[in-house]
């Protein structure tokens, strides 16, 4: 049903749709627009030296330097260990998750092991990490697996031991194997849990981004911030955690784009 | 067979081999202030091809008693027997209508009616699946929301639709929670005369749970009264109609008899219930 | 009493002096009170001082890197790092010479004492940085590729050696920084906050004088500094090791780091790793060694 | 409803309480113990080398040495670190999520810029921290209290956007204020969400303590873990890395049985 | 007064001011296929201490226009008044009882009943919050499961639940969906009269949809019955009943007479939804 929430209600008398566009657009830079105000603002201030915090035209031309040269190279890697990251550790969280949550007798083996890894930081796991998996690409990847699958698994453990019993019920009454519910009642179920897991995943995976690359990284945005700050280079570690925050960002809209038909069938407040 | 019959012994009825067979069950809930008798002892038989239909107030344990034969909830005293062997847990052979509907809120009107087709346990042939989609979102008055998510329909829709989704694995038991009580009377009526159809046609034993003493006495061989929380068995009573039955049993004189017979004993017990008068005056 | 907030790395070579001095009493005496805080690394050590958090601090080849950008006042030097950055291969490597080492993979942490001494060290054998594949680390990554054959070969720092001593007997140390002394030298020291510096001349002599008399103990009585030391600070080092590592780096008395100071030599040793962070660092604009070291008040304080 | 999953149904006969007491620990004790065998098979089987993995009698004499000495104060600085941080991020995690999920168009102001800096890696933070918030404690709660709110708030605004309009619905027709709804109905409905939340931040929290401890920390698992990473004493490292499992572990135990009174109402399979 | 008269003309009824006005109310859902219409250029009004009643096929708009005046769904065309100034959004003033009860889960029974009163809203005084919510428990027959959560309630309490909620903040306006769908007979006669009381004690203006042609006639004072999807006005039904209202009318010869009629005009309806046709057979 159509629900009509109070920002419905308040929403503003009809205007001509060019103008309306305008508008939207100009409210989602007006964050932006503030925040580098902000940046501004501050250095202006004197309140922090300026030797801190690089102005905003000075990261920009760093930015446009870096992009002839390695940046592209450095985004790219990133990116594509993240993706594989989280992919891999969402992929295993989910019958996982599905496991704790079905199993009594498995929760109680396992539930307290998992809560007892993710917690280990990532950056502590590195010098095991480099024993069992080298150097290679597979270790980075590794940890933002581990990174992934910890943040992941929770979310959706919760989310399958909170759905309603009813259509277990009902599934098991029609004729359902226990792998048949999984795959079609718990799985469809838990989409809009599966996305909220890969949405947190994704975050973690970026943040955990640095650590993953102090394993000996030539290339990648961890890498670059990690080398410009042996130097102390400031402007290029802003632009490297700047370029994060975009690709994380864009990564984001992209799922829920991509996912939101998805979630079409539920009937939620937003 | 007398008009209005008291179910004579549970021995002598035990003759023919009983499918569904409740023996002493009796089934208490946890709460705060201690355990809560919900059924009292209850014993009966569903025979092969039987219509039981169940009337009591509202809050008795009706659900509770269907969900011992589902395999949803187990009794804290006595079993259920299916065919001899008691109740383990939910299966495909007893198709469940539950009072809340359980329509999959991810799926589609087709997809739903759908499911059970699907699964590895189903009988219906994949040829054939199709069509018998098709044909209960027709019975149904589902066929113009085939793709619409269950969010998207009326509660009476809904209901229909949990219908549908029961009739279409072709179980041989049927359990029905009041599975007209959201539909209007020309709709349920519709429903009704499909039901018997259904069963004429496939063969079921049906477990009916509804407020509906019409509907009861409509659709059933044998009503079971029972009485108050906790629910115990009241009275049962053969329906002297046969099958294929028919409209026209409504204007038999022995349907008013026997209405108005259930409509005093449900008075009865709802007044028992509800020794704490629903009045506001005091 | 006049309180100074003091940040350091906890190494030997960096946080030696300071320590004795506590434990002495020689900046007590000055009537100072150290206030001090230990880091990892020497990115977050200057940022805290630039940021205002620290007054001066102690640390050891970045001293050359932050304050050409403007940043902090160099003023003391603690050592010079000798043998203390040391370069290793495993045996099975096939590298027998640093030129050996072109096109093979050599970890260390970038930007630290370790990476200055081996870009010295490649340079000297005319290898041209560019043609080492660098894996940048931090050290204790840098040690466990090396020991579980991931790298071949890693430029370190000690206390680390003894690790790779212990667990790979067969490697080999090819060389360390002592190869390369007098021409050029890598040194740790001191840093002040800019405004600092220059508001609290007093103060800076005092903590020279301070560390002075802790300086004067380290070079007369080397063994003795050591155990006080290795007692107070670092237990968890084996005495014996402890000594050893103690000694890797060189330190000058007195008398002798007041001839280098006066003579340029410090000035000289500073701008080289200066040149390295530019050329490696990129530092725009770079302040000169002769401008951001100040030798006057050391050359004030301690007395010929 | 009582529900009966399949665990229940393939429960088995009857055995006397003690005996199931005691197959219950040995149960939940069978993971650890296989860690720890395969903790000493690694070591055994020589692939990789011993000075890399210390042995676990090792890290067990390193951690009773330790026990003597600084491990206590370093466990509650630590603790108490990542308990301050998780209740600020969780605490302003709640009304955000509450925001983003209610009004539309604060929402689409609001999201990028939470997406954005919720991937930023806490540790390219550090050196803003020592900029605007020195290098005392508030700096590393700062950190922590960074990581706890953004993993908090995606599982917040998630958990909002799916509550049934139903309730907010019947909320409306009874006279509830936008602030009654937030306070009576989406709080309450999403507190199984908010624990969520919280389980995600406290996990998070913790892999992030040892970043948030290479701000001059002289206390803490991440500064023992740090000083031991500066002389390769792996056992050390180890016993903090164990240390940062267990008292996770926990905390989450602790939260989940604090709050287990919380979701009764929830009809939930697990 | 007729015994049956379709309303004559709006104008004529509009001389007593309306409460509830409907304007040329029509509805479009969007679907895959375009948009759906569900109500048609529906108008009628709804004066002060009326009781309509609104009957009408499963599926056809009957909950879309109790949601439109509740606030939760804008019309695509013509608005509804309320007072004469068009309905903005929902409010206390307007108390509903949804088809899905809409219980909330995470509150006890006490709670539930005591969450309006505990509002800024709440025109009811702290001090008789108890009395009230105690009262309610009573009559809806809850007082032994104050402190259960609806979870551990049948579907027939959630009912009775929601409708002690509504009840309980006393608004000017209830919208009633299918309030008593879930109830036996007799509960549901109780709650029938137990609703007459609170009209004839607090005064208020109704909105009932339901399914019982009986529970209309026996309630209302005016009864709309609408045609299959989109809903349009079908006739609008005078009820020659006065109040306060009493059992008796059911023996009333009118009852059964008006009963026939609107039984006759819903099954034409039906019968134009269910073209269909509802057999097996083909
Ligand atoms: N899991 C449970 N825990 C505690 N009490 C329960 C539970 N399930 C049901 N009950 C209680 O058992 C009683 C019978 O419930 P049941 O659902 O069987 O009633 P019912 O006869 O189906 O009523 P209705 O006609 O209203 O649906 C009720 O009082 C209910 O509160
Ligand atoms: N949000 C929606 N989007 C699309 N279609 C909708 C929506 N809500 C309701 N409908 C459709 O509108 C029609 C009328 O729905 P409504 O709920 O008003 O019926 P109703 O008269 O209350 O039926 P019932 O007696 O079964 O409850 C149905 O066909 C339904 O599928
Ligand atoms: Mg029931
Ligand atoms: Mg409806």
């Amino acid at each position: 049903m159509t629900t009509v929430t109070s920002a419905d209600l308040a929403a503003p008398a009809p205007v001509p749709r060019a103008r309306r566009l305008l508008g939207r657009v100009g409210l989602v830079l007006a964050p932006w627009l503030l925040i580098l105000l902000a940046w501004y603002a501050v250095r202006a201030s004197g309140l922090v030296s300026p030797a801190l915090v690089p102005a905003p035209h000075a990261v920009l031309a760093k930015f446009l330097e870096l992009a002839r040269g390695r940046l592209a190279a450095d985004m790219w890697m990133s990116t594509q260990r993240v993706f594989l990251g989280v992919a891999l550790g969402v992929s295993l969280a989910v019958p996982v998750g599905f496991c704790l949550g079905w199993y009594r007798g498995l929760r109680g083996l396992i539930d307290p092991v998992i809560n007892f890894f993710r917690a280990l930081p990532p950056i502590a796991l590195i010098p095991l990490v480099i024993v069992y998996f080298g150097i290679g690409e597979t270790a980075k990847t590794v940890i933002l697996f581990y990174a992934s699958f910890f943040a992941g698994v929770i979310v959706m453990y919760e989310g399958i031991a909170q759905i309603s019993p009813i259509f277990i019920k009902v599934a098991r009454t029609l004729g359902a194997t226990d792998l048949e519910i999984f795959g079609k009642v718990i799985v469809p179920l838990t989409i809009p849990h599966i996305l909220t897991a890969v949405r947190v995943a994704l975050g973690v995976a970026w943040a955990t981004l640095v650590a993953s690359e102090l394993i000996a990284a030539q290339q990648g945005l961890g890498a670059l911030i990690q080398d410009a700050s042996a130097f102390f280079q400031l402007d290029t570690i802003y632009v490297g955690i700047i370029c994060i925050g975009f690709i994380a960002l864009a990564m984001d809209l992209a799922l829920r784009a991509a996912t939101r038909r998805l979630v079409a069938w539920q009937d939620r407040i937003a | 067979m007398s008009l209005v019959a008291p179910h004579p012994d549970p021995a002598e009825a035990a003759t023919a081999p009983a499918r569904i067979r409740f023996e002493h069950v009796s089934v208490d809930f946890p709460t705060a202030r201690g355990p809560m008798r919900v059924l009292d002892d209850v014993s009966f038989d569903i025979r092969n091809g039987e219509f039981v239909s169940i009337i009591g107030p509202s809050g008795c344990g009706k659900t509770t008693l269907m969900n011992i034969v589902g395999g949803f909830v187990q009794p804290t005293q006595g079993r259920v027997l299916l065919d001899g062997k008691p109740v383990v847990g939910p299966g495909p052979d007893r198709g469940v209508i539950f009072q809340e509907y359980g329509v999959f809120p991810w799926l589609t009107v087709r997809q739903n009616i759908e499911f059970g087709l699907k699964l590895s346990a189903s009988k219906v042939p994949a040829a054939q699946r199709e069509e018998t989609v098709t044909r209960y979102m027709r019975l149904m008055g589902l066929s113009d929301f085939a793709s619409h998510f269950p969010k998207h329909l009326s509660g009476g829709m809904r209901q229909r639709l949990a219908i549908a989704r029961a009739y279409a694995v072709r179980p041989q038991f049927l359990l029905m929670d009041e599975p007209f009580g959201a539909l209007d009377a020309q709709t349920r009526s519709a429903m009704q005369d499909l039901l018997l159809e259904v069963l004429q046609s496939e063969g079921k034993t049906v477990l009916l749970i509804t407020h509906s003493v019409e509907e009861a006495i409509y659709l059933s061989s044998r009503i079971v009264v029972v009485t108050a929380r906790p629910a115990r068995i009241r009275t049962i009573i053969d329906v002297p109609f046969g099958y294929p039955r028919a409209e026209a049993v409504h204007e038999d004189p022995r349907f008013g008899e026997l209405r108005a017979h259930i409509r005093d004993l449900v008075m009865q017990e709802y007044a028992a219930q509800a020794r704490q008068a629903v009045r506001m005056s005091d | 009493r006049t309180k100074v907030k003091v940040g350091y790395l906890h190494t030997p070579a960096v946080d030696g002096h300071i320590w004795i001095g506590q434990q002495t009493g020689s900046f007590a005496k000055q009537g100072l009170d150290l206030e001090m805080v230990k880091f990892t690394t020497g990115l977050e050590l200057f940022q805290a001082m630039i940021g205002g958090s620290l007054d001066v601090l102690a640390t050891g080849a970045v001293l050359s890197n932050f304050p050409a950008r403007g940043q902090g006042k160099a003023f003391l030097m603690n050592n010079i790092e000798y043998a203390t950055a040391q370069l290793w291969v495993r045996e099975d490597a096939g590298i027998k010479t640093l030129a050996d080492l072109k096109g093979k993979q050599i970890s260390t942490t970038t930007g630290t004492t370790a990476h200055v001494f081996l870009d010295t060290a490649l340079r000297s054998a005319k290898v041209d940085p560019k043609d080492v594949k660098l894996v940048n680390q931090r050290m204790t990554e840098a040690v466990s590729s090396f020991i579980s054959g991931a790298v071949p070969a890693v430029a370190l720092w000690v206390p680390f050696d003894s690790v790779i001593k212990k667990q790979l007997p067969n490697a080999r140390r090819l060389v360390d920084a002592s190869a390369f002394f007098p021409q050029a030298a890598i040194m740790g020291g001191w840093a002040a906050r800019n405004d600092f510096y220059d508001k609290n001349q007093p103060v800076i002599k005092k903590l020279i004088a301070g560390w002075a008399e802790a300086n004067a103990l380290i070079t007369g009585k080397p063994d003795e500094a050591a155990e006080m030391l290795q007692k107070a600070q670092y237990q968890d080092v084996p005495l014996p090791d402890f000594k050893e590592q103690f000694k890797a780096s060189k330190y000058y008395t007195n008398a002798e780091w007041r001839t280098r100071y006066q003579d340029g030599t410090v000035t000289k040793w500073l701008q080289q790793v200066t040149d390295f962070f530019v050329a490696t660092g990129g530092i725009q604009n770079a302040v000169k060694a002769s401008e951001y070291f100040d030798a006057k008040p050391f050359l004030d304080t301690v007395q010929a």
